[in-house]
């Protein structure tokens, strides 16, 4: 008999594929793909974001076509909690109205509208970063403002979910819509009837603030512990023009400066164009174009280096920068050579320089910000020699002020005082804002590609690697001076140019210029879609030769948690090593047995996807926030950048129709009624059956609905 | 195991085994205790060993309930208490809720 | 709300089958056998029909096709527990002592009924009831929020009408009187007929003839058993 | 629970179980005449039906209790046996049906309550390939694979466990079973405690957890290998059940629960009905030595108590549980010693999302769960050929004055106290692949198939019981139940199901 099972189990196995037809569970729930949810980070004193109950928010459905619809919602709204669904568009006139009372609202369903977007978006603080600015520069502390639109829900505990569906996610909307327009269009009388609801579930582990969720994560339960939040924090990447070994180290260093990472309120999506990405790809394209000037050969000739640095985290309390700053003063960075402050004679930070970009204007008008109020030589000459650099009317003024927008300089000012402000490191920071930011979608999820007018032209890049010059790509009208691309380049080729200047010390004399076909290239891997050419080429080379290909949009740009690193500082990383590096005739095993002193090897796919072993001065380093490294170092202190960042398990939306109960009412009531029936009459005719039955044909004398007790057997 | 089938003063030595153990800080086997031998203690026909086997049944009970008072105590305020307390909290938590302090 | 939705179906679906356990079968360990023997008929009628309409793939789609086998189905394995219940009769005698002869005939009917009713009404409201917990109910493409309470209603009917259909189908076969064999897999048909209206929403149409047939096979059954309403006068006056 | 009048007439349904095999058994006419005349004293009423009378009489309470005192005729003839092992079955199927269906309840509810159960992430020690193959067919033979190495690792260790028994080392034996009870009852309890309060996320302290456990499990000790209240006692083994079958069904690779569940009914087979069947051997080397039983034995006998009530005489009790006992200690020892070592190879993912630092204690919990796990696979094994036994052997009633069990030896070992031994024992095997069996199908959430399996394994082990009935013949409790229970599961799944739930989607009644 048993051996049946075998044959079964074998049998049923190839056959089995549990057919789901219409299963009842399709029929009632509809769920809601591609939203991004806003999730909880927490810091030293408290916790963000958001999260739901662990079974998810359940709120009736409200389409907030206009103000009146959310005044309704908080004023005379009956069959309570409801879902706000929310254009970005709508979002500013609304948000303050819904947060007033949190009860009433279950969460918020926020959706991008191409017809109605949003004309600024930026949930940040007005003031970013504020909290971590160098002493005197805060902006809450009477100074500039720098991000009038920022509503602060960044940093803001709130208290219902958020999702985010953006526009590729319409659909979705619709489908709402329609339920809504269905069950909840007649607003009056909503109460005991039938309501198209949504349910959004992003439940989050962590609570209360980055002490107690790491002293959670740490004790937990014997056999399965649980992990409830990670600290923020990825890789800073950096690249010096020539190698830096701890003996041919004494050369002067100028440190340029750029972040990687931007931010948003939702998981997954965050842009940030105009927030990190155009001052990113113009330091990259920068230091390209002066490895180009200057061969890495004639490192010895020069007694000036340059080091080329990306910052990561510093969208939250300038983590890469502050570790950086931190590890200086510690001399342990870079680790190969270790800086003295002494050794650098001048830091620039590329700023936010994506906001002015548009194509409407030719102009692109940057400001030097020189945080101090008196003269300082290294200073002054940086900015003339890059405003004689600068032409095709982008302009750069120079700002004296102690207030200075968000950037690295103000981890440098705070963790290395003295140096800074007695100017023996000197500091510069270039913007496109001389006041307020002029993005108006600072660290946000709309902060995308359009928003700095960028079109990819997608020119093929040949086997060599080389790029089409701009003057070219203008000639033949592929390109156009208005072109985000041939602004940057233009930029990067003036950055280059000052500091060949810095290095060689005469005017750059040749024609190596930046090419906008090169910032095209680079802008669309970081803007568009990561299975670009460049990062095709510049990705490890899989031993298989089988190339798996990186999907087809954007990295998201947030600098995520330490334990897991992301891809935007790889791809950066690489891109500088392809870019920059020198190719090596080397096969691969002779390319990772390779050592020199000041250089590091890759063997990267190359331009013809054949494999290539590029030598490079780059490398990185760790952008965990000093905080976690040091010993006992007091979370609530706000010295450091403390944020972590909540596990969670699942994020999922879905749109329904939610009983008014009239059905379970019914129910009740004529289930009580049956079954009291039913017991009544079985009683009674159990109890009677002799009576009752008496006249039955003599082979059947039981009735139907109860047994005479005749069947008895002992029960023991 | 069927009581009614063991003599008296096997009862007895049960009783009081069950007892004594039962201060081994085990509450649960003195609640035990109390409930399987109420009958032989309380509705039993008179019978020598009953007085005893009376007296521990009681004893249990009551220092079952006394346990269960002290727990019941120890629960309430620990569930009060645990975020006020912090750390401690936390230390004495084998489960700590997710998503809330 | 929606859990208040659960335990109500719940109740309108199994309340009235479970009391009528509890009186009649649960002190008798015979009568649960049989019980579960019934429950486990109907179980492999269900099997064969569902492989019959898995085996037919072009009628999938189509459930009256599925319905009719299982109907066919269904009243085979009455018969088949017919013969069963009356071939073991003997030994089921022996087993339960100390009663004559025949008056557990329909006794056994009734119980096997309750059983083959209880669990076709289980297989079609479980996997409902479980859905009704969750938050949602029917109404977003398809269907209105009196789903689960119709689903709940109809299995209630079901449930006692296989039972009665037991006890009629039986005693028809034991006095040859195909009369009522007739009526029994007429009326089967004519319920499951009504209630592929369901999918139209048109539970008015479908529960009222479903109620009025379970009336009338309820008071067959009565009838069949020996029951008249003189004796149920009887039984209360006496009861006085 | 049992009032006299039932009790002499069970002794009058055992007396008639055993004569079945007087024919073949020992030369013991002194019973033989006893039933005998018991036979005789029927009242004449029940005459009217032929050759049932005889049994009918002794079923009536009325003749059984006039027993020893009349004259000597021929044993009589086999119908009536059957009847009376199809009366003695009907109440006993039910008394089984309880517990088993309050055990599979346990498992169901705690499978779709607390999802850690249903998670796959660390596997047995035994089970070393894991499915994760996307090819059917290497996913049939991973899982036939796995469930073989668990089937040898059982052979090999009632293989041990003869050589353990037959050089008298019950020191060891004893050891291991209180053991690996001792580790059911804290360590798989803990980890049940653990998740439910997870599931839940209901914050709770140590001290509260270190309490609770510790008089949950030495009252659990001692009520199962010592003396306690019934009830306790069967409400401590239902658990226990449980939570074996929640290890199976979390740390079993999801087709080697089901290929486990075939492999050991054929086993089970195999083991009872050859004639040189390993128990067979156990069970006879514990005949003709009879030495007292290990406490541990109050598992099967015990719970069977509860379960089947008491209907067959006390030699049963001693002489057939002698040798499970031993045979779950021996084995339980020797998995628990296979199980340590290998704990490393456990592979464990993260359930909780985190990131890190699981894989250990995570190892370790399997580490401790793949000893325990074969451990009481074997014993279940051993309990589960218990009631094979019982109507196996029944045996001439010299064994019973023989027969002391320390455990009522403890207490007045009188001659009405070893009636705890009696009747139909389905042991904790069974409960736990029942269980398996029904949580498994109840983890994929179709409610359709749970039901479906419940039934037919409650069909499956009726039928064992009436053939047990009929043939009188040591019969395995698993490879009816089992068959049935996969084939509707699999049936279910595939062919019903669709079927179902167009049905119900539909609103179709048929």
């Amino acid at each position: 008999m048993a051996s049946f099972n075998f044959l079964i189990l074998l049998l049923i196995f190839s056959f089995c594929r549990s057919g789901n037809l219409q299963r009842l569970h399709e029929k009632i729930y509809s769920s809601i793909e591609g939203g991004a949810a806003c999730f909880r980070r927490l810091n030293g004193t408290h916790q963000t974001g958001c999260s739901s109950a662990d079974n998810g928010a359940v709120g009736v459905v409200h389409m907030i076509k206009d103000v009146t619809d959310a005044h309704w919602l908080m004023e005379n709204a009956t069959a309570g909690p409801y879902m706000a669904v929310v254009s970005t568009g709508l979002f500013y006139d609304v948000f303050d109205l819904l947060f007033k009372q949190p009860d009433l609202i279950a969460g918020i369903l926020l959706y991008d509208n191409a017809t109605k977007s949003a004309p600024q978006f930026s949930q940040d603080m007005s003031c970013p970063n504020d909290y971590s600015a160098a002493e005197g520069s805060s902006c809450s502390a009477g100074g500039v403002v720098w991000n009038p639109k920022g509503t602060g829900l960044l940093r803001r505990d709130i208290p219902f979910p958020i999702f985010y569906l953006p526009e590729s996610r319409s659909q979705e909307i619709d489908k709402i819509d329609e339920c809504y327009q269905r069950y909840n269009s007649d607003k009056n009388n909503q109460k005991g009837r039938p309501l198209c609801s949504v349910q959004l579930h992003s439940f989050m582990f962590a609570a209360v603030n980055t002490e107690v969720c790491l002293r959670r994560s740490a004790s937990s339960a014997l056999l399965t512990p649980t992990k409830v939040c990670d600290p923020l924090g990825d890789y800073n990447v950096y690249y010096s023009l020539f190698p830096r070994t701890k003996d041919i180290k004494n050369k002067k260093v100028t440190l340029v400066t750029a972040r990687i990472d931007t931010a948003s309120l939702f998981d997954g999506v965050s842009p940030g164009a105009a927030s990190s990405v155009v001052g990113m790809v113009t330091l990259l394209t920068a230091a390209t174009t002066l490895s180009k000037m200057i061969p890495i050969q004639d490192a010895n000739l020069y007694d000036e280096n340059i080091l080329w640095t990306l910052f990561n985290g510093e969208a939250f309390d300038y983590i890469g920068s502050q570790r950086v700053a931190y590890d200086i003063s510690k001399g342990t960075w870079p680790a190969a050579a270790p800086l003295t402050v002494d050794d650098i004679n001048l830091h620039v930070e590329i700023g936010q320089i994506g906001g002015a970009l548009t194509k409407l204007d030719l102009a692109w008008p940057l400001y030097a910000f020189i945080p101090y109020t008196n003269v300082v030589p290294e200073i002054n000459e940086f900015v003339n020699t890059l405003g004689s650099n600068l032409q095709h009317n982008i302009s750069i003024n120079t700002e004296f002020s102690s207030h200075f927008p968000p950037s690295s300089l103000h981890s440098f000012r705070r963790i290395l005082k003295n140096e800074t402000e007695s100017a023996a490191l000197p500091e510069v920071l270039i913007t496109d804002h001389n006041a307020e930011f002029s993005n108006f979608f600072y660290n946000s999820a709309l902060d995308g590609f359009d928003k700095i007018d960028f079109e990819y032209r997608n020119i093929t890049v040949d086997s060599s690697g080389t790029f089409i010059s701009t003057d070219a790509l203008l000639a033949n009208g592929t390109m156009k001076e208005v072109d985000t691309q041939v602004k940057i380049a233009r930029l990067a080729t003036a950055v280059a140019r000052t500091m060949y200047q810095r290095v060689a010390g005469k005017p750059y004399s040749g024609n190596i210029t930046a090419s906008a076909h090169l910032v095209d290239e680079i802008l669309y891997c970081f803007l568009r879609s990561q299975a670009c050419r460049l990062i095709m080429a510049a990705d490890y080379a899989s031993s298989g030769g089988a190339e798996e290909k990186p999907p087809e949009r954007a990295a998201p740009l947030y600098v995520g948690v330490a334990t897991w690193a992301s891809t935007p500082p790889v791809f950066a990383a690489h891109l500088l090593a392809l870019l920059t590096g020198t190719a090596l005739s080397a096969n691969r095993t002779q390319c990772d047995a390779l050592d020199v002193p000041g250089f590091s090897q890759y063997w990267l796919r190359g331009w013809n996807h054949s494999g290539v072993c590029m030598q490079t001065t780059m490398n990185i380093s760790a952008a965990i926030s000093p905080a976690f490294i040091i010993e006992d170092y007091d979370l609530k202190s706000g010295v450091y950048s403390t944020w972590t960042e909540s596990v969670w398990q699942a994020m999922w939306a879905r749109v329904f129709v939610r009983a008014s109960g009239a059905g379970a009412g019914a129910a009740a009531a004529a289930g009580a009624g049956a079954t009291l029936l039913a017991a009544l009459l079985t009683y009674w005719l159990q109890r009677h059956a002799a009576i009752i039955f008496s006249n039955a044909p003599q082979h059947s004398i039981v009735n139907d609905d109860a047994a005479s007790g005749i069947l008895r057997t002992v029960n023991c | 195991m069927d009581l009614a089938r063991l003599p008296n003063d096997k009862k007895l030595q049960l009783c009081r085994w069950y007892f004594k153990v039962g201060c081994l800080l085990l509450p649960f086997v003195w609640a035990v205790n109390a409930i399987w031998f109420f009958k032989e203690a309380f509705m039993k026909p008179p019978y020598d060993e009953q007085k005893q086997i009376k007296k521990y049944v009681l004893m249990s009970a009551v220092g079952a309930i006394a346990w269960i008072a002290v727990f019941a105590i120890w629960i309430t305020v620990f569930q009060l208490q645990r975020v006020s307390w912090g750390a401690t909290g936390d230390a004495l938590s084998f489960i700590v809720p997710l998503g809330r302090a | 709300m929606t859990l208040a939705e659960f335990f109500s179906c719940s109740l309108l679906a199994f309340g009235a089958p479970l009391v009528m356990f509890a009186f009649t079968v649960a002190n008798d360990p015979v009568r649960i056998i049989i019980m579960i023997a019934a429950a486990f008929g109907w179980l492999l009628s269900f099997l064969l029909s569902s492989l019959v309409w898995y085996a037919v793939v072009p009628l999938r789609s189509y459930l009256a096709f599925g319905m009719v086998f299982a109907i066919i189905f269904q009243e085979i394995f009455r018969y088949g527990m017919y013969v069963l219940l009356r071939k073991t009769e003997a030994g089921l005698k022996e087993i339960s002592e100390n009663h004559n002869i025949g008056s557990n005939k329909l006794e056994m009917a009734y119980v096997s009924g309750l059983g083959f009713g209880t669990m076709s009404g289980a297989f079609a409201l479980i996997n409902v009831l479980a859905d009704s917990v969750g938050p949602g109910t029917l109404g977003l493409h398809t269907g209105t929020e009196y789903f689960f309470v119709t689903s709940a209603a109809m299995t209630l009917c079901m449930i006692l009408l296989n039972t009665f259909w037991s006890v009629i189908f039986f005693s028809g076969f034991d006095d040859k009187n195909y009369v009522k064999v007739g009526w029994v897999i007429v009326s089967h048909f004519f319920v499951s007929g009504l209630s592929l209206l369901n999918s139209k929403e048109l539970y008015a149409a479908t529960i009222l003839p479903s109620y009025i047939v379970l009336a009338i096979t309820a008071y067959i059954a009565f009838k069949t058993a020996g029951g008249s309403a003189r004796s149920l006068m009887q039984s209360i006056s006496s009861r006085s | 629970m049992s009032d006299t009048g039932s009790e002499t007439e069970e002794a009058t349904e055992h007396t008639a179980l055993m004569d079945g095999h007087i024919a073949e058994a020992r030369p013991d006419r002194v019973i033989a005449e006893r039933i005998a005349k018991k036979r005789k004293t029927k009242p004449d009423n029940q005459r009217s039906y032929g050759s049932v009378d005889g049994v009918s009489g002794a079923a009536s309470g009325s003749g059984g209790s006039t027993a020893p005192n009349a004259a000597p005729p021929p044993p009589p003839p086999e119908p009536q046996l059957e009847e009376l092992e199809l009366k003695y079955g009907a109440r006993h199927v039910i008394k089984l049906f309880v517990p088993v269906t309050l055990c599979m309840l346990v498992v169901v509810a705690t499978i779709s309550s607390i999802n850690f159960y249903s998670v796959k992430d660390v596997y047995l020690a035994y089970t070393p390939f894991h499915e994760e193959s996307p090819y059917a067919v290497t996913k049939v033979w991973n899982a036939l694979a796995n469930s073989l190495i668990l089937l040898s690792v059982i052979a090999l260790m009632t293989v041990l466990l003869i050589v353990l028994y037959k050089k008298r080392c019950y020191k060891i034996i004893h050891g291991w079973l209180i053991l690996s009870s001792l580790m059911l009852l804290f360590l798989f309890s803990y980890l049940y405690i653990e998740e439910a309060l997870r599931a839940y996320n209901i914050p709770m302290d140590y001290i509260t957890l270190l309490f609770g456990m510790w008089n949950f499990g030495v009252v659990g000790m001692i009520v199962i290998h010592w003396k306690g209240p019934l009830r306790l006692q069967q409400a401590y083994l239902i658990f226990i059940a449980a939570l074996m079958a929640l290890v199976f069904i979390k740390y079993l690779p999801e087709w080697t629960t089901w290929a486990v569940l075939a492999v050991i009914s054929i086993w089970d087979l195999i083991a009872v009905l050859t004639p040189k069947g390993p128990l067979r051997i156990l069970v006879e080397t514990a005949q003709e030595r009879n030495e007292p039983i290990f406490p541990a034995l109050i598992y099967s006998s015990t719970v069977m108590y509860c379960l089947a009530a008491t209907t067959t005489g006390g030699t049963e009790g001693g002489a057939e549980t002698r040798p499970s006992s031993t045979g779950a200690a021996g084995r339980a020892g020797a998995a628990g010693a296979a199980g340590e070592p290998r704990a490393r190879e456990l592979r464990p993912l993260n359930p909780h999302g985190s990131r890190e630092n699981e894989t250990n204690e995570a190892a370790g919990a399997g580490g401790d769960a793949a000893g325990f796990d074969s451990a009481w696979r074997a014993r279940a094994q051993q309990q589960r050929r218990l009631r094979v036994d019982t109507v196996e052997r029944a045996e001439p009633p010299r064994y019973t004055t023989r027969i002391d069990r320390p455990n009522t030896a403890h207490a007045a070992p009188q001659p009405g106290a070893d009636d705890e031994e009696k009747g139909v024992k389905l042991g904790l095997g069974d409960f736990i692949f029942y269980s398996v069996l029904v949580g498994k199908a109840s983890s994929y959430g179709d409610w359709n198939t749970t039901l479906a399996c419940f039934v037919a394994i409650l069909i499956g082990l009726c039928l064992t019981l009436l053939l047990l009935a009929i043939l009188k013949k040591a019969l395995p409790a698993l490879p009816i139940s089992i068959t049935f229970g996969l084939i509707f599961y699999f049936a279910t799944r595939c062919v019903v199901k669709p079927f179902a739930d167009a049905l119900a989607a539909e609103q179709v009644f048929i």
